[in-house]
């Protein structure tokens, strides 16, 4: 299955583990990636007011270069997802938006004919998480993980038809699919703070704590996310706990692609580990999943 | 060229004054087909009525005119005098020159040619005028209840009582419906068994009323009066006519099971009565958990039965019923725990909805009314109750309020802190709707004396943590976050029609709304009347509400089915659609558009010369349709017509008009 | 490659060998070199003559009537077939009958044929400046021979004007399909002209289209060619009421277009049968094509075109709009 | 001398709101021009557009249809069909030269006799401004 590719800002920069495990496992799955050309920010928000046509510029131009293309859209950041993924719907809703974009832009109209998919998405659609299964060489037996879903995946439910914004599931299946425990801990799809954190870290502070206490409370080994601002929101809370809070034991967060390479039997030096703020590999390797790899 | 003859009243001054009657009865003389025209100064007096008698017998008048007041005030009166003059009354046609012209000109030149006009229009629309005959329709003096809750059993009881057969049907082996279910009953807190067992068990022996508990209804045919229906009756596999209802089979059955009676909150046996007052007190065979039907050993129950009446060959029978008018009461349920995942979804067991608390609470529940939680059995010290739980949500698709909810949860903290006076109950509530006699001072009661802590505002989420349920919420009028430990959390989760109540809908022709209620035939003026005729609505199965408006409801609908069967035989008005057959092509697109489902295709045999032609045509129903005409627009080559309202007749009238 | 009259005939060989229909309905030659007329075969010899190319054909849907009224009636055997030559617009008239329950779909045989638009021989001869004398089609080109000189003419340019607003190039379900899927050149729906109209004032409007019906002899040839036009007895005919005078008057030919649109109101699948067989050329498409773009806009249906169990008019919804 | 001109118009009623509620206008004794003459049918979904087209044709100016506010018919849902159909018969008329502002439709209930008596008074008077109809006419 082929699709567009749309990383996002950080992918190449901040977040390259993200990116190369990305792409690491998704050739393995069967799911080709092809990077957008010359893409774009996607909107980074998207824009609630009703006469909001300039905001929906950059995701139009990236969403109308994927129709080009003749693929469906797939992004991993949640984001981007909601982003793009909004846009699209409104572009083939409303055609007086539509044109008025087009004709600003001077492109050839675009009405929401590609669909875009979150990468989980893309895997659900495609019996990914079977084929995950068959292709685990290496299960992460007995390793609990903590799915964070945050809220921009989720939410507005009816437009972005991703999971039950209540009670998702589709992290659960994936982690069951490479043989770990899923963890049920009750704040797995609050909000991070996102980005908030620009502006007020006190207000940040209290979001990302109770979630990471709360995945601490359920004994989870790690936590996945797959949004680059949760990661950061979650990461930081997280260096400053370490610090002030002595009963806190930290927990490291990964991209859930991180996780996928290891089971899909990709070297330990390829999942990106070392880049993350917390070292997965000592937990990994008292579970006797890696056996290299130094911490 | 019909012979027509024309009245024109005066109304004492009220028409006279403004329209010249003289002049118009005399323009009227000369007009094409009127034989007769004259004007009296109030035809609808006795003489008056005389005078238009004796001039149709005297002139052999075939239709009339009365130029009067309104066909709304006197049409039925000058149809009656014609009809016993020896006309038909269809053909008699009313022209308004009081209301719609006297009454509202003033210029009496523009007002007499306006009337004399309409009049006009009005002798062209009765030269196309027909006999019509309203049709006997026979009537079978028998109702059936669809449903044995308050609601059923008060239909029942009011219709036996005036001396008609009622056949009540329920598809559980008991009636009481959900009511038998409750623990106290607001505003009065008085036991719902002790109010309710008296009427189960008039029910249970009352000679009018045939019970047929466990039974479905599957089949509908007819039309109001005359319907005939199925009902499935479904095996007890106990023959109930030898049993005496020594319940020796529940004490020795060896097989405990889920209660579906108790919601998941106490166990009965495989062979087992619902509960002690059960009416009819009869065991039934529950066959997927009894461990005879799993495993072909045990017969337990067949050892110790001392009359010999376990047969567990039973199979369900069909049986066949004609009545006059049935009365759907199917009630409600609960809206699934399992539709909330920010509450749970239904993995917590002491996240439990309100008829679970109900059950508890009762005296004669599985705790013996002591309220413990069902995880481990231990009393709580605190309650979290949750208004709303899926009604008023649009997320829910359940955009409607469920009505009774903030008055059981009042009582249900009441009942609670009466127990466990240290306690604490807290309420999570969008509005407190407690409109009804004594209802607004019951939630003070629950507020003030009973000291339940109201919390307006809604809750995010309820997880468990270290064996208690934490409940985040918000308390909107103090714009902070709540989190609240509890031992029990208890959702006013939302109403909603009855399982079945869709399908039932189908195979009654009868609508049902969006969320599967039951339409009534007018929001206002026929709340217990469905849109067709003959079938009755009473209870939830129309809108979520309580004990006392069900209970009015009910008896509303008993009182229409005896003012039906006060009659003889039913009479249709013969204002309504009929059929060209030769004309009608069959396409049937007539039929999405009638609103009583009156339009039904049917195959016809007709001889041209030596061949049998066999086609399909559109047929109405006459007993349903009620005389709307939408489906004659809709009828391309005009086969379809409305009598009394025909094509011709509006086309002719128009024309008149128009000149 | 084998051609698709090629390819029809070995079918209806088939068919009828294997006993499979009563009846084959297509086209043959007609009385001049590029007119093509409706074919009926009832054995194999019969249907040796019927070719497919694209020439303007007439409708055949209708004819279904005819064939198949009896069987549908239940007189005769209900295992009769009739197999039938079906471009996308004829299975929209085919569908229609099936919806108006005229017709059953199991004694049809659609014998289908994916098409990009029929060549109009007026345009070609125009762009030629004669009537041509020979007139050749391949893929993309039409060259039109005359007396002295060839013209290549792109197909774009020749395809016939209801041909160009086409919402079906070949049928949904078919029996026996003779051709892959066509380029399948995406039409445009195209109301331009009846905006145009729109455009004009009441006055403006009024004369023009006093103009076109003027015009109109009420030979009822547009009733007659249309599908949705099924009724046993029209209302043309009936005299009680009388709905349509017999009077000759511009008021008279309003009413009876008034209602003709109406009565085939969300019913019309645009297949512009009526516009070809008017004699006097009334643009009656862009009197269904009106109602057809107001059901659209008004209703929120997508192809008001394509028949559906319920007709427009026969439901509703609580948000229709409420501005007129 | 000019005479003026009086505008014939034609009302289609259903009997249960807006038939009733031209009764009310009566009791009431409210005043409307004599213009407007009304036709009883069962329901706003009895109006056939033909009968519209006919008005016209045989002499009417304007035509006016009255059912009950959407949700308040008698019979249900006869007034949404009427809605369907009014929605496109009026702009086809438009389309073929009929001015739009000749036909109108109105929901009225029972109890609006003073609706009545003013629609049909600002009615009336649209008609007189746009003068006697001659399209699509009979020609007398």
């Amino acid at each position: 299955m082929k699709y567009s590719y749309f990383p996002g800002c950080t992918l190449h920069t901040q977040t390259k583990n993200f990116n190369d495990s990305i792409k690491s496992t998704s050739a393995i799955l069967d799911i080709e990636l092809e990077e957008l050309k010359d893409w774009q920010c996607c909107g980074a928000v998207y824009p609630l007011t009703t006469d909001s046509a300039m905001g929906l510029v950059s995701p139009y131009r990236s969403l109308q270069k994927a129709h080009e293309c003749g693929n469906n859209l797939v992004t991993v950041c949640s984001a981007c997802y909601n982003v793009l993924k909004r846009t699209n719907l409104t572009v083939a809703n409303d055609g007086e938006i539509r044109t008025k974009l087009s004709n600003y832009m001077d492109v050839d109209e675009y009405a929401g004919e590609s669909k875009v998919l979150h990468l989980l998405e893309a895997m659900r659609e495609n019996n990914g998480f079977g084929i995950i299964k068959e292709k685990t060489i290496n299960p992460l037996k007995g390793l609990k993980v903590a799915p964070y879903y945050g809220c921009l995946l989720l939410r507005p439910s009816k437009e972005l038809k991703f999971d039950d914004p209540e009670n998702p599931t589709i992290f659960e299946e994936f982690i069951k699919s490479i043989g770990a425990v899923a963890v049920d801990f009750p704040n797995r799809i609050e909000c991070c703070g996102a980005y908030v954190s620009i502006t007020s870290q006190r207000k940040v502070k209290g979001a990302s704590e109770s979630i990471l206490k709360s995945a601490s409370n359920r004994e989870a080994d790690i936590i996945i996310t797959s949004c680059p601002l949760c990661y950061h929101n979650l990461a930081k809370e997280q260096e400053r706990l370490e610090k002030d809070d002595y009963t806190f034991k930290p927990i490291p967060i990964l991209y859930f692609t991180q996780l996928l390479a290891l089971a899909l039997g990709l070297e330990v030096e390829s999942c990106g580990f070392e880049s993350n703020k917390i070292d997965a590999r000592p937990i990994l390797k008292s579970k006797g999943l890696i056996y290299r790899g130094d911490a | 060229m019909k012979k027509i003859g024309v009245f024109v009243c005066w109304c004492g001054l009220n028409i006279s004054s403004t329209v010249d009657v003289g002049k118009a009865s005399e323009e009227l003389k000369n007009y094409p087909g009127v034989f007769y025209a004259d004007d009296y100064k109030y035809l609808c007096s006795d003489p008056g009525q005389e005078l238009i008698k004796k001039t149709i017998i005297d002139n052999k008048l075939e239709g009339i005119v009365v130029a009067a007041c309104s066909p709304n005030m006197h049409e039925s009166t000058f149809r009656a005098a014609a009809e016993a003059a020896g006309l038909n009354p269809y053909r008699v046609e009313i022209t308004n020159i009081r209301e719609q012209t006297s009454w509202v000109h003033s210029n009496k030149e523009d007002a007499t040619i306006k009337a004399i006009q309409l009049i006009k229009a009005t002798v062209e629309k009765v030269k196309k005028s027909e006999d019509l005959f309203p049709q006997q329709i026979p009537l079978t003096k028998k109702v059936l209840v669809i449903g044995g809750g308050i609601s059923g059993m008060t239909v029942a009881l009011e219709v036996a009582e005036a001396g008609y057969p009622v056949i009540l049907v329920e598809k559980e082996p008991q009636i009481g419906g959900n009511m038998a279910k409750l623990s106290e009953t607001f505003p009065t807190l008085d036991c719902a068994s002790c109010i309710l067992t008296p009427k189960t068990a008039e029910v249970g022996r009352h000679s009018n009323i045939t019970l047929m508990t466990n039974s479905e209804v599957v089949e509908s045919s007819g039309y109001f009066g005359n319907f005939t229906v199925k009902i499935k009756r479904k095996p007890t596999f106990v023959d109930w006519e030898k049993c005496i209802g020594c319940m020796l089979c529940q004490e020795k059955c060896p097989k405990k099971t889920n209660s579906d009676f108790e919601h998941g909150m106490g166990k009965r046996k495989a062979i087992s009565v619902a509960f002690p007052q059960a009416i009819p007190y009869r065991p039934i065979i529950n066959e997927k958990e009894c461990i005879y039907f799993k495993t072909g050993k045990c017969k337990m129950c067949v050892k110790v039965c001392p009359v010999d009446c376990i047969e567990f060959e039973q199979l369900e029978n069909i049986v066949e019923e004609n009545i006059g008018a049935i009365v759907v009461a199917s009630g409600y349920e609960l809206l699934p725990k399992e539709k909330l995942s920010e509450y749970g979804q239904g993995k917590y067991a002491d996240v439990i909805d309100g008829m679970q608390f109900e059950r508890i609470a009762s005296a004669s529940g599985p705790t013996e009314g002591v309220i413990r939680r069902p995880s481990d059995g231990k009393i709580p010290q605190s309650i979290v109750f949750i208004q709303c739980a899926g009604s008023r949500d649009n997320q829910k698709d359940r955009p409607y309020c469920s009505k009774i909810c903030c008055m059981y949860t009042a009582k249900h903290a009441m009942l609670y802190k009466h127990q466990v006076h240290d306690g604490t109950a807290t309420v999570f509530y969008m509005d407190i709707r407690a409109g009804g006699k004594g209802y607004e001072e019951f939630v003070q009661r629950a507020i003030e004396d009973d000291h339940v802590l109201y919390l307006r505002g809604r809750v995010a989420r309820v997880y468990e943590e270290d064996g208690k349920l934490v409940v985040l919420g918000v308390d909107t009028l103090s714009s902070e976050q709540v989190r609240i430990e509890a031992d029990l959390v208890v959702l006013a989760t939302a109403v909603i029609p009855s399982e079945k109540a869709k399908v039932l809908g189908q195979t009654l022709k009868v609508g049902t709304d969006a969320y599967g209620f039951f339409n009534e035939a007018h929001p206002k003026l026929r709340p217990v009347e469905s849109m067709t005729k003959g079938v009755f609505l009473a209870g939830c199965a129309q809108a979520p509400r309580d004990i006392p408006e069900t209970v009015s409801q009910a008896t509303g609908a008993a009182a229409k089915v005896i003012t039906m069967f006060s009659k003889n035989h039913l009479v249709s008005d013969p204002q309504v659609a009929k059929v060209n057959e030769k004309i009608c092509v069959g396409c049937l697109q007539c039929e999405p558009i009638c609103p009583y489902k009156a339009i039904e295709p049917e195959t016809i045999e007709v001889r041209i010369g030596h061949t049998v032609e066999k086609r399909q045509v559109a047929t109405i129903n006459k007993g349903l349709c009620q005389g709307c005409g939408a489906c004659s627009v809709a009828c391309r080559s005009g086969a379809m017509n409305l009598s009394g309202f025909s094509n011709e007749q509006i086309l002719e009238e128009l024309k008149a008009l128009c000149l | 490659m084998m051609t698709m009259t090629e390819k029809m005939r070995e079918q209806v060989k088939e068919l009828f060998v294997n006993n499979e229909i009563k009846l084959f309905i297509g086209f043959e030659k007609g009385f001049t070199k590029f007119s093509r007329i409706p074919a009926f075969a009832e054995n194999y010899d019969e249907a040796k003559k019927m070719i497919i190319d694209e020439f303007e054909t007439p409708f055949l849907a209708k004819y279904l009537i005819r064939e198949l009224e009896e069987v549908a009636a239940g007189i005769v055997e209900k295992s009769e077939r009739v197999a039938i030559l079906t471009r996308g617009c004829d299975y929209l008239g085919i569908r229609r009958l099936i919806v108006d329950n005229i017709i059953l779909r199991e004694n049809i045989v659609i014998v289908g044929i994916p098409c990009d638009g029929l060549i109009d021989v007026k345009k070609a001869n125009k762009l030629l400046g004669e009537e041509a004398r020979e007139i050749t089609i391949d893929e993309e080109n039409v060259i039109a021979k005359g007396k002295t000189e060839n013209k290549i003419i792109s197909k774009a340019e020749v395809v016939l004007d209801r041909c160009r607003q086409c919402i079906m190039c070949e049928p949904k379900e078919s029996d026996i399909m003779l051709a892959e899927k066509t380029a399948n050149v995406k039409k445009n729906k195209d109301y331009s002209k009846i905006e145009e109209i729109e455009k004009m004032s009441a006055k403006e409007r009024y004369e023009f289209w006093s103009r076109q019906f003027e015009r109109c002899i009420r030979c009822f040839a547009c009733r007659d060619a249309c599908t949705a036009c099924n009724c046993r007895k029209c209302i043309f005919d009936i005299t009680e009421p009388e709905m349509l005078e017999k009077t000759v008057a511009t008021s008279e030919q309003f009413m009876f277009h008034f209602i003709r649109a109406f009565h085939v109101a969300g019913r019309c699948s645009a297949c512009g049968e009526c516009e070809r067989v008017c004699p006097v050329d009334i643009p009656l498409g862009l009197l269904n094509g009106k109602l057809r773009k107001d059901i659209e806009f008004l209703f929120n249906v997508e192809e008001a075109g394509i028949p559906s169990e319920i007709e427009p008019l026969g439901e509703f919804k609580l948000d229709d709009p409420d501005e007129w | 001398m000019s005479v003026k001109f009086k505008p014939n118009i034609i009302c289609f009623a259903c009997n249960w709101c807006s038939y009733t509620g031209a009764d009310m206008a009566g009791t009431s004794r409210m005043k409307y021009p004599a213009t407007i003459k009304i036709i009883r049918v069962p329901c706003s979904g009895r109006v056939n557009p033909t009968f519209i087209m006919k008005a016209y044709q045989k002499g009417a100016d304007g035509v006016l249809i009255a059912g009950c506010h959407p949700g308040d018919c008698h019979y249900n849902s006869g007034n949404y069909f009427a809605k369907r159909r009014f929605l496109l018969a009026t702009r086809f008329m438009n389309y073929i030269g009929i001015d739009a502002k000749r036909l109108r439709m109105e929901w009225i209930s029972a109890a609006e006799g003073v609706k009545f008596a003013r629609v049909m008074a600002e009615f009336s008077e649209t008609i007189s401004e746009l003068g006697p109809n001659w399209r699509a006419r009979e020609e007398v």
